[in-house]
């Protein structure tokens, strides 16, 4: 058992945002509650219906996806997905995303009565925000966002953010604000050119890039930020699809750990780690091997 | 969950491959499982194309990197399966009707598994393969090898007498179900579609078609839809 | 046959900075002046012996490696390496490092006179550089190196740099100052954990991460900066360890195709690689697939 | 180059395989090669520990994630190899005097095919595996059981009648090798050193000592040093 925020979790595993869906397909083939979290893809303001596909393409230990935010907008959401969440025997965690602050705003005061555990703000999806300089980089734009969003919520709020060249100043930010914990990484871009057709697979062209192929760099990532951020809160995911994988995300320095790409690839992942995590537990203290970094094993 | 592969056969382009599955698949004609192989992370979907007991058969088209492997595997080695997934062909189509079946290439794949368990909604059979290469490891009824008979599937499928209460079932590259739905507009066209899918149980959106109702996936909404629902283009 | 800032090359398959060496030992393997480019470890003013092993680590498709920049300095590398790069029948590409623009100055003036096609300036080791911002991250100390170098040199300049949050800026800054190209990707930062001992597998901890799980990220990065620099020419590298590879980048928009960690992997790679090409290139031209990128093959 | 698994012999923790090249390596006895597994895009080094023509085997230890991989080659299986690498015992040890091989466990294995190929050298050897297990898949002249003697490598080692004159040429772990050359200060000793590493050539700078002249590389100025010239602390 793990606590969070306050929040009491059966274990460290979540579900990351997106590749699990909103739960109600996944439910068919796993047992949600056996999760210590659920999080849900993330739901915009409106209505998206996503990138035109192919949409995913597999490379070299890792998949690229270009679905585009395809979610049902905030409304459908919370008539059609919202009560099933609910009513899962497991801490529920709500992504939202949106292109200006006020989205998120209004976004949080929708969901604010909801049962859910937190609120996890996603700033850094690579597939949408064109128009001037994307919030997930912007640390004044991140430092406002948290501010306000702080003021109205009722849950602990979350920053998901990607791999930036000045993540710590973005966090720094973040926690200035308010923000209860940061989520690291969401997919870093990546491109496969199908070269008999001389274009890119997806149709998008540049898309996500998830799977175990990127867990060195959000290894690194979270380790980066737990050096500098000794109690932030922080959910870390990025290629976990064993047991192993995650006490590794552990020790670089992540309270929880998503799994995301691990579930698509097969619904039984999540929960084959978390029966193998509870059986590494009853030899290993969580809070030890939570300590490793934060003692700084290293130079 | 693991798979051990019985007996493959191989050609130049095609792969038959026979498996035995650790605990026996409820799967019906239509639905698709997800094959991967040792040391891959993520699998890709295959229809079953026939099944008995822990036995299943799969008919493969080499196309690219992942059927370039399978071409290497052997007797003995161990794939993972899960599945099936997707709508059984038979939840979907109206049961009142008889159906032409069309197969491009290995898209006959679902068919052959359909025409064995539902003869009696079948009225013809047309698997089209280009060249005979097929033969050396396909045996069925209603092989159709276009340049022996120097007809095309659709051309072939044009030589039956096909009243309007007829309706198609086929599978195949898009081009020819785009084909198909443009020449047979007066009968009612089930087409079994194809994506690059990821989780193939309808969580990740990977797979999108547009429907007169919105998006659906194919992994977890078909892969069979009824061709009047569906915008092939998008 | 390609040519690039006025020299010619055989082909467009170079050694990428580091993973070769200084070619004596790989010339024990393969005929360098095959090649259509050979690039030099990174030379610093004074000699670095690097950091404590263990310094590679093997993840899933790749590599982790923190050698730290160990090389004999510019003094022993004139002496003992220069010679020997300025006798292949190949174009030779020095890479230069340090921390302060005075360091670059000094190697392009030390190297000046050499018969080396190009100057690569790393500004992106990730095992180097504590005190402030490093250089390959600040688009001002960009600037002004590359005016300044540009007024000595007498070689065409390359900027080796990561994938960085406000890449197209630095690049910009690059180009501002008169750079000749830029050098993309070095390794993005990776870490590997060893549970059992519970501590970082390399002694340095975090290092630089490469070979073809990076691919994806690599050809997202070259393919961004071809969209906003339809003229520049780019080096790209990451995980190129077969012709298709290579024709990728070509297709993202490199213009010269790196190989590292592949010639690590096994020497043969990039002979094998040019050998394939060659094959290729009789029904495909160079110039047609390179224009891929820069005609914007997608949104 | 391509090799394949002629044979393989497998307890829990050791393997014994033989390969077949497809062409003769030329291989002198403390050189090693790099092996790659198939999905495999980088290779780790081993020893050779007996070589005839195309035929090599292998004495390995199964201590992580590509030798748990290995346990699992089949006969016929290919593997990628190449090499030989780094420079042979011979070339670097004083061939005036006589040598007690120390072997530490699969630290034996390039030991072994020196013995075999230098007899004349050897004044004794001992190969040290804590439990009989290896003893399932390898019998040679000098085997030491750690649990069937009651006694450690070292504690063995020292049964022998060791004159000053006579030289060590050891193998093993860290451990093994300072406590080695903690106890026999007054004789030369050579040991093959290992590190993790990519290219095996000494191009990348991956694999680094220490030594008296400044940092070397054990792949292609090793494996084999002479300890009083390198600093096995850094
Ligand atoms: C529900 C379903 C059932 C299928 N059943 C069969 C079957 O029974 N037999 C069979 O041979 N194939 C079947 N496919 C197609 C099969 O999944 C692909 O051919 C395979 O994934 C290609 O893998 P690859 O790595 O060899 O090709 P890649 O290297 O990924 O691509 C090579 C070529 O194949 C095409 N392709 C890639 N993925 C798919 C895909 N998912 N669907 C269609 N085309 C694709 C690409 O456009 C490309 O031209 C099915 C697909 C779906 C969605
Ligand atoms: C020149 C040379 C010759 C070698 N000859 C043999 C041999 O004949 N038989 C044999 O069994 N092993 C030999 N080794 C060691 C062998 O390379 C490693 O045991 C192997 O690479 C471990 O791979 P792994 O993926 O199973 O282990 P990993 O999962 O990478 O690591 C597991 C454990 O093995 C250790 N280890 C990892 N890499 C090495 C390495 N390169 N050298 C030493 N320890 C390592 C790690 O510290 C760790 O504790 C040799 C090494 C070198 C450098
Ligand atoms: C298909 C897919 C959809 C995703 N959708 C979302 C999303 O809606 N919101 C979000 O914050 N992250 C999304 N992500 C990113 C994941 O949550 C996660 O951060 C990333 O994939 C890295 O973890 P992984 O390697 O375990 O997948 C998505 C990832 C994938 C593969
Ligand atoms: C062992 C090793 C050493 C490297 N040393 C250098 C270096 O000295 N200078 C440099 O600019 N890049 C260095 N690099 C980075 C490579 O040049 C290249 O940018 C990176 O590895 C990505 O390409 P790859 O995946 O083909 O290896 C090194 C990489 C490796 C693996
Ligand atoms: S493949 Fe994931 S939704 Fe269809
Ligand atoms: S392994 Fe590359 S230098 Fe030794």
């Amino acid at each position: 058992m793990v606590e969070v925020c306050g929040v009491k979790f059966k274990n460290p595993i979540i579900i990351a945002s997106g590749p699990g869906g909103n739960g109600k397909e996944l439910a068919k083939y796993i047992d949600l509650n056996k999760l210590g979290g659920f999080t849900a893809k993330t739901v915009t303001p409106d209505e998206k219906e996503g990138n035109p596909p192919p949409r995913i393409v597999n490379v070299k230990s890792g998949i690229i996806n270009s679905i585009g935010l395809q979610n049902p907008g905030i409304e459908k959401f919370i008539k059609n997905d919202l009560p099933f969440l609910e009513n899962l025997d497991t801490n529920v965690i709500l992504s939202i995303g949106g292109d200006k602050k006020s989205d998120y705003i209004k976004l949080i005061e929708s969901l604010n009565n909801s049962s859910a555990a937190f609120f996890e703000l996603n700033l850094s999806c690579p597939n949408v925000g064109k128009n001037g300089i994307p919030l997930g980089i912007d640390e004044i734009a991140i430092l406002d966002l948290v501010k306000e969003a702080k003021k109205i919520s009722k849950k602990p709020i979350f920053i998901k953010l990607g791999v930036e060249t000045f993540l710590e100043d973005l966090v720094e930010a973040a926690v200035k604000g308010g923000a209860d914990g940061v989520t690291l990484i969401n997919s870093p871009k990546g491109l496969k050119i199908d070269i008999n057709k001389k274009k890119p697979i997806l149709k998008k062209g540049v898309g996500g890039f998830s799977g175990p192929a990127i867990k060195p760099i959000a290894l690194a990532t979270i380790f980066r930020i737990r050096k500098k951020f000794k109690k932030l809160t922080i959910i870390g995911m990025g290629g976990v699809f064993s047991y192993e994988d995650a006490i590794e995300f552990i020790m670089a320095g992540a309270n929880l750990v998503g799994v995301g790409s691990g579930v698509m690839a097969d619904p039984e992942i999540p929960i084959k780690i978390i029966d193998d995590l509870d059986k590494y537990f009853k030899r290993v203290n969580y809070e030890d091997i939570l300590s490793c970094a934060v003692e700084g094993f290293y130079v | 969950m693991k798979a051990v592969v019985k007996n493959i056969e191989t050609t130049k382009n095609y792969i038959l491959l026979t498996v035995e599955t650790e605990k026996e698949l409820k799967i019906e004609p239509g639905q698709f499982v997800m094959l991967k192989l040792k040391h891959y992370d993520f699998g890709k979907p295959f229809s079953v194309t026939y099944q008995e007991g822990k036995i299943i058969k799969f008919l493969i088209a080499v196309v690219g990197e992942m059927t370039k492997e399978m071409l290497k595997l052997k007797t003995n080695e161990e794939i993972a399966i899960r599945g099936a997934y997707g709508i059984p062909f038979i939840e979907k189509i109206d049961q009142n009707k008889k159906y032409v079946l069309l197969g491009g290439d290995c898209g006959s794949a679902p068919l052959i598994h359909f025409s064995e368990k539902y003869p009696h909604l079948v009225k013809e059979k047309i698997y089209g393969f280009a060249t005979s290469e097929i033969k050396k490891i396909l045996n069925v009824e209603g092989l159709h090898i276009d340049k022996e008979s120097n007809m095309n599937l659709l051309e072939k499928a044009n030589t039956i007498n096909i009243s309007s209460d007829d309706a198609f079932l086929i599978c195949g590259s898009m081009d020819m179900i785009k084909t198909v739905k443009n020449y047979f507009k007066n009968n009612k066209i089930y087409a079994s579609l194809e994506a690059r899918m990821a989780c193939g149980i309808g969580i990740c959106k990977g797979c999108p078609i547009k429907t007169t109702e919105g998006i659906k996936m194919i992994c977890k909404d078909g892969p069979i839809f009824d061709l009047s629902e569906v915008e092939l283009e998008w």
